[in-house]
This record gives C-alpha cells, structure tokens and sequence, in this order.
C-alpha cells in the first residue's frame, strides 16, 4: 500500500471529490496560487481552474457564508480557514447559520458544507491562535465534527465530509500534517459516529481524538514497555456524532476511563465524555473519569511555558499511572 | 451603469395583481397584529406595512427562478413571492403545516419550491449567504439573479461590508436593497451611520453601481429592478440599490415609538404606496370604489379563512424537535 | 426593605456605580434614548448623558472592541448585548481580546469591561435567538461569568463586576426582568466564586444558576409538598470561577448531584460539574451525577416543541426522583 | 479636510534620527531572521523591511502621550516608539524580561508605559480596540490622537468596518493607516479587493476624510501625520490614510514568495526608503561614507550586544502560565 503523508491523504480526497462531483469546489485564504498555507491544496488550483480552486480575501465571516449560501442551493463547498482560530470571526455564520438554517426551514433547505483546516496550539503561536476549538463547536448540535489522527483516516473522514448532506467541522492539525501512513489506492470511505480503537488493551482505557491519539499512543508504548501496563487507546474519529457506545464498551472492559484533549479543559470534550461515562458506567468504574488537558490558561508564546501547558506523552503516562493507582 | 429601462411599462393587468398582493400583504399584516395581541404568535413579529412596494415591486421584475432571501421582516416578501398565506399564518401559529414546519417562525419563512431562501434574524448575516447563492449561479452558468433585502440599520454589520467585496470582487448576481425605512430599530439613520447616503457604502467603496429608488412607488421599484436584473444577468456584477421606504408600524410588535412622532408616520402614509397606485388605477379607469371594495372583501375573506385553518391545524408532535436537524445523524455511509 | 424589579437591581448598580466612578459608561443597541430594549437602562440617559449612555449601530464586534480598547486605558465600560446570542458575531472580540489583552502583554494591560445582556431561550425566538451562552464562555480562562438568579443578587455581583478589573460575562434572562425582591439601600457587593444556598435540604444537592435556580427551587418545593423530599438547591451565582468547594461540600452531605441548565447539554455546564464531582465526590455519590438539560436540539420556534425541549420544574422533579431512586 | 503642513520641514537633526531609527530597525530585523534561522524564535515572524519608513515617519509626528496600536508586524513600530530593543529580542525568545514576559512573542509587543498597544495577531480585530482608545481620549477629553496600523488584507475584515463606521458616526481622533504594501500575504490588492484605491473604502463611506501618501519617504509620512494629527486634535474626528508601501521580505519567515518576481521586489528597493533619506542627508552634507559606516557599526553593536542579553537572559519559571490572566481571581471583594 502506497504511505503518504497526511497533507497529501487530504488533497486527494479533495480531488477525489472534486472529479466525482462538479459542484464540490475549495475556497479559502491562499488556497489557490499560494498552493494553500501550509501546501494541503498543492496543484489543486492547476488540476481544476480558479472557479473551483478559489483565494478569497481575509473575510473569514463573508467567505463561510458564501459557502453557506452555495450549500443552500446543493452545492459541496469545502470552506478552508487557514486556522479555526480564525474561524471566530466567522463564529455567528459557522454555528447560526451552517447548522440551523436546514432547522429553522423545517428540513427544507439542507447545507452540506465541509470547514476545514488546522486547530490546536501549534508552534508557539501565542493565545489567540492558538485554539482547540473542538469542545466549542461539538457544543452545537446541528454541526458535525470530525478529528482523523492518521492520514488513511483523514482521507476516508473527509470524503465522507464532503459527500455528507450537513454542516461538517473538519479539524487537523498542522503538526501532523507531514506524518506518514498507508493509505490504499482504492476508493474507500470511513463512516461517522464509529471510533476505531488504535492500540487494544486491558489495563485502561484512553480516549483520545486526532493528535492526541498519537500522544496517548506514545505514552501506551512507554507504559508497556516500562510497566508492562496494557492501555486500551480509543480514537473517537469523530466528535459529534460521539461513538458512547464504544467508549462504555471498553470502559466496562477495563474499569478505567482517561481522556485526553489539548484544547482547554473547562466544559471541554473530556467533561463530556466524564459525564456520559459516570452516567451509563458508574458500576463499572474503578476509579474516576480522569481528565488529562492543556492548563486552564491562555497559551502562552515562550516554549518552555507552553511545553508545560499542553499535555505531552509523559504527562499523559503519569496520569494513567495515577488513574489506575499504579505505584511503579 | 445600471439604467431605469423606461420602455417597460408595466400593463394594467400587472398594476392590478400589484395591487391587490400589496392590499393581501397590509390585510395580513392586521391579522398578525391581532393574533399577536391574542398570543397566538409568539417571538417576534415584525411588520411590513408601508413597505409593500419594495417586495411587490421588486419580486415581480424577476423570474422563479431566481433566488430570494431577505431578514426577519418577511412576510410582505413571502406573499410576494407567491407562497401560501395559510401556510404562512401556520408558521406564525407554530403549527405542523406551517412553511417552516414550526421550527422558524415569523422571522424565518422558507419555501425552496418558491426559491424563497428565507427570513433570517441575525442581523445582516444573510448577506454573505445571498452573495453564495450568486456565486452557485455563476459557478453553475446559470441564468439567475439574486434578490437580496436588508434594512438599514444592517449596514453596520461587519459581515455585510465582507460580502460586499466578495460580490464585487467576484463579480456575482446580486441585486442588494437595503429596505432603508429610516430606522435600525428606534435608532435614525443619521445617529447610526457616519454617512446617510447608503451608496457610498457600496458602490464606490465596493465597485458595485449604487442607485437611489423610491420604495413607496411600485412602479419604479419594478421598473428599477428589470433593469438591475439585465445589468446582472449580463454579467456585470452585483447593484446596489439604496430604497427609500418607511415601516408604519412599531419596529416589532412591542415597540412604544418614542424615537417618532405621530405627525412623521402621517407625513409618510400621504405616500402610501397602496393609496398611490390605488390613485393611479382609478386614473386609468381600472379601480373605482365598488372594485377596491371587492376587492378588499375578496382578501378579507382569504386572510380570515387562511388564519382561521391555520389556527385549527395540528401542532408538531414533540418527536418533531429531533427532526430537520441533521440530513442522516451519521453521514451517508453508516453501516 | 424596598422591594424592586430584577432590572431596577440592574439600573440601580449601573447608576450607583457611575456616579461613583467617571470612567464608567454603558454603551449598546437601544440603550439610551430607547431606554433599554427590556428597559433595564430606563431613565439613565436622562441622567447621565449621551456621552456615558450610548446607542451603537447594530456593530456588536466595533462596539464590544470600542469597549474593550477603552478598558485597556482604564475606562470600565458596561457593554450590553442586546441579547448575548447577537455576541456571536462579536465572539472573536469578547473570547480573543477581552481575555487575552492582559495575558499576551505580560499583564501590562487589564482590561475591566462587563459584557451584560440576557440569554436563554426566552420566548420562542427560534435557533438563532435563543442561545444559553454559559458554556461557551465558561470554556475560555480569562473571563469571568456571572449569572445571578435574584434582584438581591443582580445588584451585588453587577457592581462587582463593574468595579472587577477584569473582562465579565454578566448574563441576565428577559423572563426574569420583572421579578422581584428585597434589595437594601445600602451599599453592598457580592464576592465572585461564592456560591450561595438557596434552598438547604439533605437529601440531594440541586446545583443551578440563573434561572433555572427558580425552575429548581419550584421543583423543590413541589417534591417537599408532595413527598416530602427534602432538596438542596446551589445557586452557583458565579460560573467562572466556579466554588466547586460549595458543591462538592453539598454533595458530600446529600451523596446526590442534579445539574439543571437550559442550555446545549453537550460539553455544558452540567458537563463539567458532573466531571468535577466524579472527580473529588466519587465515594460520596450514591448515584451518578445527572443532568437535566435542553434536549440537544436547536430550539424550535412552535411554543409546544420548545416547551418540550426547555427543562421545566415538572421534569426537573422527575429528573431528580429519579436521579435519587424515589419510587413514590 | 487635511492638508499636509509644508511649513514643518523637518531639522537635520531630525532626519539624521530616523535614519538612525530606520537602520536599527532595519538590522534587527536582520537579526531576527538569523536568529529564527537558529530556532531561536518561534510562532510566525513577519520582518519590516521596507516598510520602515511608516512608522519612523509617522510615530515621529506625535507625542508620547498619544497610543499607538498595530497588526503583527509590529518589530519597525515598537522600535520607532523607542521600546528597548533587548526587550524586543526577549520577547523573541520567549524570555521572562521580554516586553510581555514572553508570553505574546513577535505578534504581541507592548509597552504601555511608551502608550504602545500591541501587537496583535487577528487580522483587522484591533481597529475596533483603536476606536476604542479614541474614544476614552475623547471621553476623558485628553489631547490624544491614535495612530492604528494595518495592512491592506485587513482592509477586508467585516469589524474594521463597524470599527470605522463607529470612528466616522463619534468623530473620534483616530489616524487609520493601512500599510498597503501590495499584498495580504501571498495575495494581490486586486485580488482581494474589489476596488484598489481604498480611500473609497473609508473617506466617502464612513465620512472619514481620506489621502494617499508615500510609505517609502519617511518625510512625507512625517508631514501627513503632523496634519492628519492635528486634524483630529482640534475635534474634527478620524483621519484615513492610504500608505502606500512595500514589503522586501516573505510574509512572513516561511514563505516562498511564489506570487511576485525578483524585479518586482528590486524595482521597489530603488526607492528604499533609507537609502532614500541617506541621499538627502548626504546631498545635505549632513552623511558622507565615514559617518554611515560609523552609524551603521553603532547600530550593529547595539543590536548584537541587546540579542546577546537577551539570548542569556532566563526563561519564565512554569509557575508563570498562571499568571497574567486575571487581576483577581475572585473579584475584589472576596474575603
Ligand atoms: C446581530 C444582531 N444584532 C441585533 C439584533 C436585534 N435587532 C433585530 S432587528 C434590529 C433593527 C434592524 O434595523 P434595520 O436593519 O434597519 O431593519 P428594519 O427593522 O428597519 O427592517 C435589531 C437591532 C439582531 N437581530 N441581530
Ligand atoms: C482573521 C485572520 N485571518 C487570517 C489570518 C492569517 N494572516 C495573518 S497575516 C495575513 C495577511 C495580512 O495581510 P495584510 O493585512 O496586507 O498585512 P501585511 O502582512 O501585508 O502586513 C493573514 C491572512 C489572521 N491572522 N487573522
Ligand atoms: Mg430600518
Ligand atoms: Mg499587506
């Protein structure tokens, strides 16, 4: 099977996509000529032309609702924000208009419109760009959201985006995007609302979603390597819909339940899922639902600050070890 | 530039069915306000009078085919456009049969069947989706316009001035008229914008041609409206139209009106846009007293057994608030 | 003691601590010659001026930045959102600036705004109108949210926030305006981070904020009446910071913890407070933390559907039967 | 409206200052791309080089009391407001003694006790904080002006609207700049904007007298902000000025500049606004090749010296993240 790296496995989907389907077209920031910021559009503006490979200006909130509008009349726009930090400008279109107008028309006008691009503290980028913007849109019922954490996931997640009939939130990040994995020639697509378990265990379980799936993936390995301790690593894939059911599968197979996010942790995704799982698994548990997350601060630009804001994979291995009361 | 084709007079036929939806839209009107006072509608309620030249008019220049969308004040727009005034009252009702299921309300008409793109009540925020909905027509090679309403006091939003560019930039099918009643709620035009003449924010500043037309006159709206279609259709770009109009009523139904005088509103409805075109059809023979009575007998009626169905229809059942919001929960190829 | 109308607590701080400190203005839609779309600011362009009572064009994001750089040289300006769910167009501004001047100057900026208005589904306004903004703020370190449920305390935590040199998210309800209650002519203020007892009872803690403080307190009532089930109902008046001390001494003594909120349940307050409880109160829970929320659905417009979405008393009662085993 | 005061010429001295000024500027930025190079700073670094002429010119032209704001290209502001440039560097660094203790990097520099506001990061959302610095000018009616800087891609942004909207309706004594250098990052003027001379996009739209002046001849910026500045200190209200500039390097450290030519980047250098000044200084006998070879190793030493301090000053101990978000966590008035 060919491996290629994760930016890659999202310009094929989009192309993929694109050839499949005239009315599926790119508009962002830098998108076309520029080869796309952080080159995940690369050769799309030569494969397809300007009107289906479009740079748009820095109007974050005028070019999501013109991708609303074209959605509204069944066009498959993929709205790239050159990071969802910057989709905050945009909030009002993204969660009023992307996910409610299908709700307010009474099911008459659907929207299947894809937002895509990069979320997370990244490179030391100070608090404003620096967002984790998963728990703010999974909020939204209406929305969608998705988190691939390799690029065989990311190619399946984002066609299934694009061919979906609603709003979608598609969530990368940039430090991953030249990570590599096998991704098949042949066509394939990957359903939403069904999380794959990365690494099978029995020790715990680790739930996690995009990068920090490979975060926990890392602590997995040294705390098996060191401890010979078994973690079970449950990528949810996607976020809204949430797979519970596989979550209180696993749950109820280890007894212990760890969540890890880099977003910031109050109402976050991990108090999500701490509630759902003390909800429907209370007698299963041998501990309680531990959070591992970013500091409960703005991210701060110095490395050294921020290394200690944002969960690594030794944090995470401590926390396990603390979750599950292993004294090592 | 955009000019006023003159040579398309409008026929007397087309005068009289003007006539008689601007009368349907102001006797609808009166109903809602008494349905509000009955609480029979909740939320908001924004009506149209003295505004019925602007969606009249203008609706009756384009074609089916060609896209609508407007705010929250839309029930003139909706009539306009064609849709069932039963269906209207349901929504306004909350009922299962209402255009919007009972999910939207006065604020949010739709009727795709009608290219009728909705009421929207986030101030402005339906600009960028109009400038979509041109881009889909030109990405599509279709030929297709954009009508795009607004009121004034949208002007201030952010995102409007973003999809401005976007139009001109692009160079897209949009008409956009800000219905300019003189108000943002209780706020004057003059104590919410640096500036009042509204093309400037436009045209100039956006290379999109802005002209002035009189929103209580339905002919010129009509006849301003064709040409801006033509200009449109040739694929020129977006128009920017600054309307002047006047809303005879509160801003929404709990408005005490203090930012205005009595003696303004009158001054305004000496230009009713339904008493002028009334003059101009008795001037031509086509109304006298005993036809503007049928007539308005004629709409009484229909509006009285529209509301009094409407008002009967079932409720959505509660099962209904999961529905209409997603397409299928778990994309397309859930197992 | 006099008593008075929710929003003439609300009057009565803005105008007390205007006279007290020139730096202080309220600006927002409507404010001034209008009086106050739901007449909370009645009277006080009269009083103050057109320079210390402002009506702004329908500009949520100019306005809420106007605010905010007037703060940044130590103005304090009382910005009110006409109702919080139009401060989506402004969210770059209240989430990005507002919060986060201070910490990327290294603290060399404060920036003491109070961003107030209502929120909450109130009168069938439909999906776009009728948003519970809790979550969302609550989520973003660097504000403050307060969010009272009594004339008493509207007037004492608003002149907090006021005189608070931070950015506060001051969240009223419409329904509430015209409630009343006792508010003393003297001069007082009330601490942030201090829950208070609304009700005391024994056998299940009730945490709630706002309004839903009342829908819980009718509850209550109702359960006592009828079954004698004695509640405790928290009113955590403040949700960021929140007195998590408060609820976990609560719950320890009832062994029971019902959340109520009227917002989206996903990643909600509820959320968060059922991982907190799970956390530091898992010996003491007799049961899991359950939450009553809106269901997690857009709100509908049709007055029947969103009466069935919106938690009432009578399903809170049942929620908290249930959530305590009560077979009655 | 504003003229520019031609009776101001600037002294010798002056000038020779700017020169100083603009070749310190112009060497950090130098170093900073070496030390980006070596991994020394993080995040994005947008380098002046230029550009300089802008804010020497401008900054020059008002008082200390007056605020100065701008977007992330801040380096060329921060040094022309007289910010101590190992401050600079450790903020670049991410160091405890940087400008903001390192905790907002090359995007973010402040210095409140100089009136400087930032640095800041999401294009176009600091215009509306502008505004808002001008308003508590006015309020407080203190004799300050505001110079806000931004480039022409912000011009796009829908808050800079309102931001403007709110400057033109309160007459507020804000200096809008917008530092068009031709590109908002790898994107053409007339690809992102619909009109290209962006004076329409403020002065006729918002009421906001607008002129175009040369970004590259720190003279002229210095004589139309004396203008511009006193326009607003008499109460006349905003100011827009339409700079017209250029940008030598990438957008920023990482960028292959694809969408312009060598020429295009060497056909601007021909007008390099130091090189410029350097001309009238020596033209003045004022500079001969002896005085810039001295200036420039002064310079030199004092950059070297400030990045080598600031290179061995420490990092923020980890306790510092908790830091620097609230005033007071629980409000004054906890017990
Ligand atoms: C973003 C936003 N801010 C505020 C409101 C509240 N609001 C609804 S209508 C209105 C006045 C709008 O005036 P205008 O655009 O002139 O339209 P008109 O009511 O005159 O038709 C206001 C302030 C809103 N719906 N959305
Ligand atoms: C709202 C927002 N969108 C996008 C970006 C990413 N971005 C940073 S700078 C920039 C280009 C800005 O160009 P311009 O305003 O002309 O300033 P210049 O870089 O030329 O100084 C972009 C797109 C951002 N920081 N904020
Ligand atoms: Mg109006
Ligand atoms: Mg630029």
């Amino acid at each position: 099977m060919p491996v290629i790296q994760f930016r890659e496995a999202l310009n094929q989907a989009m192309c993929e996509e694109m050839q499949r389907d005239p009315d599926v077209f790119l508009m962002g920031e830098e998108v076309a000529e520029y080869d796309g910021a952080y080159k995940v559009s690369q050769g799309m503006l030569a494969k397809f032309g300007p009107m289906r490979v479009v740079d748009a200006p820095i109007s974050e909130s005028g070019f999501a609702g013109l991708g609303i509008g074209a959605a509204m009349v069944g066009m498959r726009p993929i709205i790239e924000f050159m990071t969802f930090s910057f989709s905050l400008v945009a909030f009002d279109q993204v969660v009023n208009n992307a996910p409610k107008v299908r709700h307010m028309s009474g099911g008459q006008v659907k929207v299947p419109i894809v937002f895509r691009g990069i979320s997370g503290p990244g490179q030391q980028l100070a608090a404003t760009h620096s967002w984790t913007v998963d728990a703010l849109y999974t909020h939204v019922p209406g929305l969608k959201v998705v988190i691939p954490s390799t690029p065989y996931d990311a190619k399946g997640l984002l066609k299934t985006a694009i061919r979906d009939d609603d709003a979608v939130i598609f969530l990368e990040n940039e430090s991953m995007y030249g990570n590599r994995g096998e991704v098949p020639e042949e066509e394939y697509t990957i359903p939403f609302g069904k999380a794959d378990i990365k690494r099978a265990g029995k020790d715990c379980t680790v739930v996690a979603w995009g990068k920090t799936c490979l975060t926990a993936l890392a602590a997995a390995e040294q705390l098996h390597k060191d401890h010979g301790i078994d973690v079970e690593v449950l990528d949810l894939r996607t976020l809204r819909p949430m797979d519970t059911e596989a979550i209180f599968a696993s749950v109820r197979k280890t007894g212990y339940c760890i969540t890890v996010e880099e977003g910031y942790p109050t109402c976050g995704i991990g108090a999500e899922i701490a509630a759902i799982v003390q909800e429907n698994c209370l007698d299963s548990l041998d501990n309680a639902v531990v959070r591992i997350a970013s500091l409960d601060v703005p991210m701060p630009y110095s490395k050294p600050l921020l290394q200690h804001v944002v969960p690594d994979a030794a944090r995470v291995a401590e926390g396990i070890k603390k979750a599950i009361y292993f004294k090592g | 530039m955009v000019e006023t084709n003159q040579k398309v007079e409008p026929s007397i036929s087309q005068m009289l069915e003007w006539y008689r939806q601007m009368a349907l839209i102001r006797q609808f009107e009166t109903r809602c306000s008494q349905s509000y006072q009955q609480q029979k509608i909740g939320g908001f309620c924004h009506l149209y009078n003295g505004q019925e030249a602007v969606a009249v008019g203008s609706i009756a220049a384009v074609r089916p085919t060609d896209y609508v969308i407007t705010a929250y004040r839309d029930h003139g727009h909706a009539i306009a456009r064609g849709m069932d005034i039963r269906s209207l009252f349901a929504e306004l009702y909350g009922k299962k049969t209402g255009c919007s299921h009972g999910k939207g309300g006065s604020m949010h008409f739709f009727d795709v069947s009608k290219n009728f793109f909705g009421g929207h009540a986030i101030v402005g925020a339906h600009v960028p989706l109009a400038v979509g909905l041109g881009w889909a027509a030109k990405y599509r090679k279709e030929d297709r316009v954009v009508l795009c309403y607004f009121g004034d006091g949208a002007m201030n939003q952010g995102s409007l001035h973003e999809a401005f560019n976007l139009a001109g930039l692009f160079k897209l099918p949009v008409i956009f008229m800000v219905e300019n009643n003189g108000y943002g709620m209780g706020t004057h035009l003059h104590r919410h914008s640096a500036v009042t003449d509204l093309k400037l924010r436009s045209g100039d500043a956006f290379g999109i041609p802005g002209k002035d037309v009189d929103g209580m006159d339905c002919t010129a709206m009509y006849k301003m409206i064709l040409s801006a279609a033509d200009y449109c259709r040739q694929g020129n770009g977006a128009i920017f139209l600054d309307v002047k109009t006047y809303r005879y009523r509160g801003h929404s139904m709990s408005d005490p009106q203090k930012y205005r005088t009595k003696e303004e509103v009158g001054r305004y409805q000496e230009h009713d846009p339904i008493g002028r075109l009334e003059k101009q059809l008795r001037d031509a023979g086509a109304l006298d007293d005993a036809k503007v009575q049928a007539i308005n007998e004629e709409i009484h009626n229909q509006v009285e057994q529209a509301h009094a169905v409407a008002d009967a229809d079932p409720y959505p059942d509660a099962a209904e608030v999961w529905q209409d919001i997603y397409s299928n929960p778990y994309g397309p190829y859930q197992a």
